[in-house]
């Protein structure tokens, strides 16, 4: 048994100012076997595994290679050393084809034989089963063929110790289920697969072997085929939870239409149908999810109803027209839409801003006049930490230094006291471990009880038709139809996402 | 034709310098670094050009003194950016002020000193073989100082060496994405600095050619600006050394029209239209612009500038 | 081994740079002590040239007004990250726009003609910047590069002026533009012309504006985050040119206090470069207008102190430069230091 | 009016001070160029402080920096000339046309200096300002045109050199083409230019001199450029007014032959330097501060020429033609006795129009705004 272990880290630490990152902690990597990681927002996976892979420099502790104890300085010597890691963000160079990114920082001397490395790569590719145009640009890509770059990219050199930080966060499940057999052949193959995830299925589903961190230590390595989802979580957290996603049920509710959407038709850049001829309705009392792999429009829909998109056809927002509106009119116009957008810090939030200013982005306007009202929005701040238990040491903490879920917290917060009519929550615990999860899900729940339309889209179906009472799914920027999340069955939404029309469930036209 | 050849040969003794520092600059910029500090370092190079020519003669010594103060002023440039990741624009401004007042200053017991007529010659006009038989482009590129051909050469290898070789790839990678390249396995400090530096370098022999060959003396201020245009080619040149040589030899074209045209007045459709030096001093930045505004609006990604410029680079930032 | 990390809480700033700038000038002292003076000499000689007598203080504070001036307006357009380094041609435009005003409007009561002398060349400034913000919200064209050129077009269209169309016919076939009338120079309040109560008032306006404003708040997150700027119902466009005005005005109002105030005449020299020096003033203030002050002040001292030692100790011009030169690398280098340190580490254990 | 050479039979002697200042009165234009100025009349130094030898300390401000010819080094050669006798003095170079000047004066007078050279013509409105506020302080302005009682003007007949310059060029030209480098169409410039080729014609009439501007006081490249573009089409001698030797170097370079400037230029450029005309700075300034020391100065125009010893053309080289010497001696024995005005009719400007009719001369006043190119000269003052 223990000559499989190809890396084992002893009493790591590492601190960012006052953060404690990493607090001693261990971890043994072993050949041949997928070995998830599994912890909270911040524990201190991505940080451990940025340390492993030469980027960070730990502030203690010592690393084993093969039985030695060896300093990785750089990503350049960790991939020297067999150690290849796929970061939550891609690092590729946009206007770079496939290739270029691929043999950047390889080979020696001057030479840059294009057509040998182009081989290479076709011959590396059929091994694995991979698909890659070498010489597409970056910036052609969907986001699963970025990720098949950035593995190809670790194969090329060599990799023996491949590092994924969340990878399967943007993925479809048809993505993700490619993706793991790549990794089970790579495991195959004799290398060593780190995982980092936040979902539980799919570490039972795919690893080998689990090990859990909670603040910045890890807490307990086992074997996965030994344990059960219900364990894993609670060991993350630190007490037992209730993995299970509860329907908030409304005693006769009565749900009308609040918007009601007849097709709309957004176009892409180069007048690309990126939506086409879209018609639902979302309605009060109701939660109404959105599935599809993405890309499918999703992001077309919020941000058509959001007015950051021109569209074609008509939104009515109980009887106003949403079409031809840009955020600015809409708000004007009186009208509150509350909106998490997918990517909370490129939109929605200002990284380097404070608690307060970010909350107040919502509401300055509301005061006549030319000035701000600096007072009341402080004030509006403190009470959304207090309601929210936001963990910050106060208001004026940039947003950037905390936690994704308290991020997250922050961006709802703010939303939910805008009393909108609608709320639309993409992807809205991407990123976020259990606890965060769902805390994000009562809240949506309860917004559901006071009335409000929510759209939801998600990417998790076990959420979808667990939160949801409709589910509305998208392919190619075409509806494949609307099913009931009370009845529908995971496979056939599976279907529907890869592009089967199904017929449409009737309602209350 | 032969007024025109003689033209040309003008403009382009007037291109050639610029040339040089457009160089440097794209070789700064292509690792990520807005360089506006090409003025200073054409100075230092142009001063200690000079030293070294007054004080040994050697048309080969002088160049590489020039080179190398270039050199070392770069290596300032890249301290402050690469390693302790100070403001590019400013940055860029403190060299140029510190760069020409060094110069400026030390140069001060230089100017009344006068280059061997050896010196003066072995760096002057002279025909290379067969090329200066080539009609118009013979005497305009080829009846020159030698290093007017070099830097024809320089922009060519150039060229070369950001596409066609693996260094030059790596180089590109760590201009348009540090982080991408540090992932990848590049050392990107160490490319910072080395092509910063050979930037330098160029930026300094761009000044020591004004220095050894075109007027050649020690003058104060010697450059007068060209290290502002070189900063403006860069951009006109869209970061391409080829385009260099085109947008480099093109503001000598205009520079030898406005004094060739200074006294003359064109009639266009019953306008009198004289070519005002000021005027077309400000055709180069004008053009510029216009270059600028074009290539955003072809949308054509390979043209824009490299997406690293102005944002320092430290691994354990997020 | 060395090795680079951030710090916990960014030290005391103030005290941070006040090091810094001690380092800085023993660095820049070392320099002057190499070329064979006194250091001690040269910057006593420097306090002395600009702030021991009435004279060298006013000099010093004249000095300082477009320079704390333009500051400000660069610091609004860096604050939306619009990195506006055409200061130097929005000087000018201002100063253009007010010449305009005394040459053609000069019959007009003063009490009309002086603002609009004013309202001109803020307009004129501000539509200068403003070319390179419609490229950039048009069409996404990098307005750094943009407002550099612009400076030199700027520049040059002042010599055209000065050279051909506005040539004061009264000055010999020198190209020299004609005085301002009397009654357009700005009179002198405490022995320095009235921009230094202007520049104070700005310095307060803008302040209000980026703290206080509505507009302020909006600069900051459209600078920030765009996106997050349209997502919360801002008007980019309209901030990002308002701003870009403001920016630009406010340094076409250091155009034309400094062409009224000082020069009394319009020239394509009469900037001396402060256009660039205020970018750096900007900075090191963090866009900060109370640092701003504070900076463009110590800025003028080395300004005033560097000609006067010149004349004192007959230093060679250049020397003042590479002194600015050298304190201005130093603070540059040190910024590092306020976040980072550089931890020293015992030899790795085999 | 008369021609200012001939007013003038003062003797050569630098301690002459009284007769230069008598020679400068007589010499008509100072207080019709005083138009600007407050009291234009000859006011005797009843506001200004009486100096000595130790007490007075002079400030120079120089518009380019010293350098090693032309101009600015001209006057500096003046100054060393005044510390060599033991006076104080100091110098600011590198003084922009602007309201700097007026602080490098104000800088020059708070540390102790109570006579002030301003070289620059751009700088005389500044130093007119200063004038004003600092009533007892010596003021003098170069090339300028602004008096007061504490404020002259001066400058030399340069132009009577450049007449000279022109003889020694045309009589060398075998294209019969000249070309001229010089910075702004300025009336000093133009004067310049004008009597060169006022000059070059007198002996050569089918010779032409082009103008080339550099539109600066100082730009390396353009005044290079600007040289070879003359030869390149076709001039064969160049000639320049600006602030450094650069186009005449370019002339030895492509074997073309090279009037200097302001200050003696045969080692720089021993194969292509003809001669040079010059002002001897050195022995005005001895005269001028003379005459501060002894109390006669006034704020009055000084134009001094070559019968006063102040303006000079360097020796010839041998690479002038054969009978140059013959014929620049003529000229100049003329000039100086009075019997050869350079502005004398008839002139025409160079699109054919009489500008001077048979018989008149050109006053100083006309002089300092002269603003028509002469007859013969390829270029256009605007
Ligand atoms: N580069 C950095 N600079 C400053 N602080 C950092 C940095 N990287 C991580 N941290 C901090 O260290 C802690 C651990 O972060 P890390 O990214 O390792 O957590 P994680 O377990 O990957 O969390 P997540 O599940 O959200 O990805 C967090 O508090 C985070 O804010
Ligand atoms: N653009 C360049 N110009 C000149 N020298 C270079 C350049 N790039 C790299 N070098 C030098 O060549 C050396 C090797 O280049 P590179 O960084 O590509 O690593 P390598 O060829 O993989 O070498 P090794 O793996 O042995 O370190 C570098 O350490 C550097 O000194
Ligand atoms: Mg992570
Ligand atoms: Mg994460």
């Amino acid at each position: 048994m223990e000559e499989k272990v190809t890396a084992k880290l002893c009493g790591i630490t590492k601190s960012f100012g006052s953060v404690k990152a990493n607090d001693g902690v261990d971890l043994t990597i072993r050949n041949g076997e997928i070995h998830a990681i599994l912890g909270e927002n911040g524990s201190g996976k991505s940080t451990l595994m940025n340390i492993l892979s030469g980027l960070y420099a730990p502030d203690g502790g010592e690393i084993y290679l093969d039985g030695k104890a060896t300093r990785i300085r750089s990503p350049r010597e960790a991939l020297q050393l067999g150690i290849g890691m796929i970061h939550q963000h891609f690092k590729l160079v946009d206007v770079f084809s496939a290739w270029e990114n691929i043999a950047g920082g390889t080979g020696r001397g001057p030479s840059l034989p294009a057509k040998q490395i182009q081989k290479k790569l076709k011959e590396l590719c059929s091994r694995y089963h991979l698909e890659l145009d070498p010489s597409k640009k970056i910036y052609q890509m969907a986001v699963g063929e970025k990720q098949t770059v950035e593995i190809v990219k670790a194969l090329y050199r060599g990799a023996t110790i491949l590092i994924l930080d969340e990878p399967t966060a943007v993925l479809t499940p048809q993505e993700t289920r490619v993706l793991f057999s790549i990794l089970r052949s790579m495991r195959d193959e004799g290398c060593a697969v780190l995982l980092i995830t936040h979902k539980l299925q799919e570490v039972m589903d795919v690893s080998d072997r689990v090990t859990v961190f909670r603040k910045g230590k890890s807490v307990a390595s086992m074997i996965t085929s030994e344990c059960t989802a219900e364990r894993l979580a609670e060991l993350m957290v630190g007490r037992s939870m209730d993995l299970n996603i509860r329907r908030a049920q409304i005693p006769g509710g009565v749900q009308t239409p609040v918007v009601t959407i007849r097709d709309l038709t957004v176009f892409g850049p180069g007048r690309q149908k990126k939506l086409n001829g879209i018609s639902l309705d979302i309605r009060s009392h109701e939660i109404l999810g959105i599935a599809g792999i993405s890309g499918s429009g999703q992001k077309e829909l919020c941000e058509a109803i959001t007015g950051m998109q021109p569209a074609k056809g008509s939104i009515l927002l109980n009887g106003r027209e949403l079409t031809g509106q840009n955020p600015r009119t809409i708000l004007n116009s009186g009208i509150h839409i509350g909106f998490i957008p997918e990517d909370r810090l490129g939109m929605g939030l200002v990284g380097g801003m404070d608690l307060t200013d970010n909350v107040a982005l919502r509401s300055y306007k509301r005061r006549k006049g030319p000035f701000l009202d600096l007072k009341g929005s402080r004030q509006a701040a403190e009470d959304l930490i207090c309601r929210y238990q936001v963990s910050t040491p106060g208001p004026d903490q940039i947003i950037k230094r905390l936690s994704g879920g308290n991020i997250q917290k922050v961006l709802l917060g703010r939303e939910i006291d805008l009393n909108p009519e609608l709320l639309i929550a993409a992807y809205p615990v991407r990123g976020l471990d259990i606890g965060a999860s769902h805390f994000i899900y009562d809240q949506l729940n309860e917004q559901k009880k006071k009335g409000v339309a929510i759209l939801l889209i998600g990417e998790d179906l076990d959420v979808l038709l667990g939160l949801c009472d409709r589910i509305a799914v998208l392919h190619a920027g075409e509806l494949m139809g609307i099913v009931d999340a009370r009845t529908a069955a995971k496979e056939q939404l599976g279907l529907m996402m890869m592009g089967r029309k199904e017929e449409p469930v009737p309602c209350s036209e | 034709m032969d007024a025109l050849a003689m033209f040309l040969q003008l403009s382009i003794q007037l291109g050639t310098p610029l040339l040089f520092a457009t160089l440097g600059g794209i070789l700064c910029e292509r690792v990520g670094h807005l360089n506006l500090g090409i003025e200073g370092m054409m100075m230092t190079g142009a001063l200690f050009g000079f030293h070294t020519a007054y004080a040994t003669s050697n048309p080969f010594l002088a160049v590489l003194a020039a080179a190398l103060a270039g050199l070392v002023t770069g290596l300032i440039y890249a301290l402050i950016t690469v390693s302790f990741r100070g403001n590019q624009t400013v940055t860029g401004f403190a060299i140029t002020i510190f760069g020409a007042g060094f110069a400026n200053f030390i140069g001060k017991g230089y100017s009344n000193l006068i280059l061997s007529n050896e010196f003066i010659a072995s760096l002057g006009t002279k025909e290379i073989p067969v090329l200066s038989k080539i009609p118009l482009i013979g005497t305009a590129l080829f009846k020159q100082s030698i290093l007017v051909p070099v830097a024809l050469a320089a922009a060519i290898l150039l060229w070369i060496y950001m596409y066609k070789t693996r260094y030059g790839l790596n180089m590109r990678m760590v201009g348009e994405d540090a982080a991408a390249a540090d992932a990848s396995g590049i050392h990107v400090t160490l490319y910072k600095y080395i092509h910063i530096a050979l930037g330098g370098a160029l930026c300094g022999i761009g000044g020591g050619y004004l220095s050894l060959v075109y007027v050649p003396r020690w003058q104060d201020d010697i450059t007068a600006g060209m290290g502002w245009i070189a900063v403006a080619l860069v951009i006109f040149a869209t970061w391409n050394p080829m385009k260099a040589i085109f947008g480099a030899y093109l503001f000598g074209i205009f520079k030898g029209l406005a004094i060739k045209f200074q006294n003359v007045t064109f009639h266009i459709g019953g306008l009198d239209v004289s070519l005002t030096s000021q005027i077309m001093d400000m055709l180069p930045y004008l053009m510029t612009i216009i270059v600028l505004v074009l290539t955003t609006l072809s949308r054509k990604r390979e043209n824009q500038a490299p997406a690293g410029i102005g944002k320092p680079y430290f691994r354990e930032d997020r | 081994m060395f090795r680079i990390v951030k710090k916990d809480n960014v030290s005391n700033p103030l005290l941070q740079r006040l090091i810094t700038v001690v380092i800085a000038l023993v660095a820049a002292g070392a320099f002057i002590g190499l070329c064979g003076y006194s250091p001690v000499t040269v910057y006593t000689e420097m306090v002395k040239g600009s702030l021991t007598s009435a004279y060298c203080l006013r000099q010093t504070l004249i000095q300082m007004v477009p320079l704390l001036v333009m500051a400000l307006g660069v610091a609004v357009c860096f604050k939306m990250q619009f990195i506006n380094i055409g200061a130097e041609g929005q000087f000018y435009l201002g100063a253009i726009a007010a010449t305009w005003v005394t040459l053609n409007l000069q019959e007009l009561p003063v009490p009309i003609a002086f603002p609009l002398m004013f309202i001109a060349a803020f307009l004129a400034g501000g539509a200068w910047c403003l070319i390179a913000a419609l490229l950039k919200s048009k069409w996404g064209v990098s307005e750094t590069l943009v407002t550099l050129m612009l400076n030199y077009i700027a520049v040059k269209l002042v010599s055209f002026l000065q050279y051909n169309s506005w040539k004061d016919p009264k000055a010999y076939g020198y190209p020299k533009i004609a005085e301002y009338p009397k009654n357009l120079q700005l009179p002198e309040v405490f022995g320095v012309h009235a921009g230094w109560i202007i520049a104070l008032l700005l310095t307060a306006a803008t302040f209000l504006l980026l703290k206080h404003m509505k507009l302020g708040y909006e600069i900051a997150v459209l600078g920030e985050n765009p996106a997050t700027a349209r997502y919360a119902g801002m008007n980019t466009k309209k901030i990002l040119l308002l701003a870009s005005l403001i920016g630009g005005g406010l340094c076409g109002l250091a155009g034309v206090i400094q062409a009224a105030g000082v020069e009394h005449t319009m020239n394509d020299q009469m900037s001396g470069g402060l256009g660039f020096t205020a970018i750096v003033v900007a900075y090191m203030a963090k866009m900060k207008p109370a640092g701003i002050l504070v900076v463009s002040f110590f800025f003028s001292i080395l300004l005033q102190g560097g000609t006067y030692m010149q004349t004192s100790m007959q230093i060679p011009a250049a020397a003042a430069d590479v002194m600015q030169g050298i304190i201005l690398l130093f603070i540059l280098g040190s910024e590092f230091f306020t976040q980072y340190k550089i931890i020293h580490e015992k030899k790795e254990v085999a | 009016g008369t021609s200012a050479g001939s007013s003038s039979d003062a003797s050569k002697s630098a301690s002459a001070a009284s007769t230069s200042s008598s020679a400068a009165s007589a010499s008509k234009s100072e207080s019709e160029g005083a138009s600007s100025a407050g009291s234009g009349t000859a006011s005797t130094a009843s506001g200004l402080p009486s100096l000595t030898k130790d007490t007075i300390k002079i400030g120079f401000i120089y518009g380019s920096s010293i350098g090693t010819e032309g101009y600015t080094y001209s006057h500096d050669l003046g100054r060393l000339a005044l510390e060599a006798e033991g006076i104080q003095t100091m110098y600011i170079e590198n003084v922009p046309e602007t309201e700097e000047c007026e602080k490098a004066a104000e800088d020059l007078i708070a540390q102790g200096c109570n006579v002030i050279y301003a070289i620059s013509f751009g700088h005389g409105d500044y130093i007119a300002n200063v004038a004003d506020k600092h009533p007892e302080v010596y003021f003098n302005h170069a090339t300028g045109y602004i008096n007061k009682a504490n404020m002259s003007t001066y400058a030399g007949r340069y132009y009577e050199a450049q007449y000279l310059a022109g003889i020694a060029a045309a009589m060398k030209t075998e294209s019969n083409q000249i070309g001229y480098v010089t910075t702004f169409p300025i009336p000093e410039v133009v004067r310049q230019v004008n009597s060169f080729t006022l000059g070059a014609r007198s002996v050569n009439p089918d010779v032409t001199v082009s103008v080339k501007w550099t539109s600066s006081w100082y730009d390396p490249a353009t005044e290079k450029a600007a040289a070879t573009e003359l030869i390149n089409s076709g001039c064969d001698i160049i000639s320049a007014y600006c602030d450094t030797l650069n186009p005449q170097m370019t002339a030895q370079e492509n074997n073309c032959f090279a009037i200097g400037c302001s200050s003696p230029g045969y080692e720089t450029i021993p194969k292509a330097y003809l001669t040079a005309p010059m002002v001897d700075w050195a022995a005005y300034y001895t005269m001028d501060v003379a005459s501060i020391l002894d109390g006669t100065w006034t704020g009055e125009n000084r134009w001094l020429g070559m019968a006063d010893g102040i303006v000079v053309l360097d020796t010839l080289s041998e690479n002038c033609a054969e009978g140059t010497e013959e014929a620049v001696d003529t000229a100049k024995k003329a000039i100086i006795d009075g019997s050869l005005d350079v502005w004398a009719g008839e002139i025409k400007d160079n699109e054919g129009n009489v500008k001077v009719a048979e018989g008149k001369t050109l006053s100083d006043e006309e002089l300092l705004a002269l603003d028509w190119f002469v007859e013969g000269v390829i270029g256009s003052v605007n």
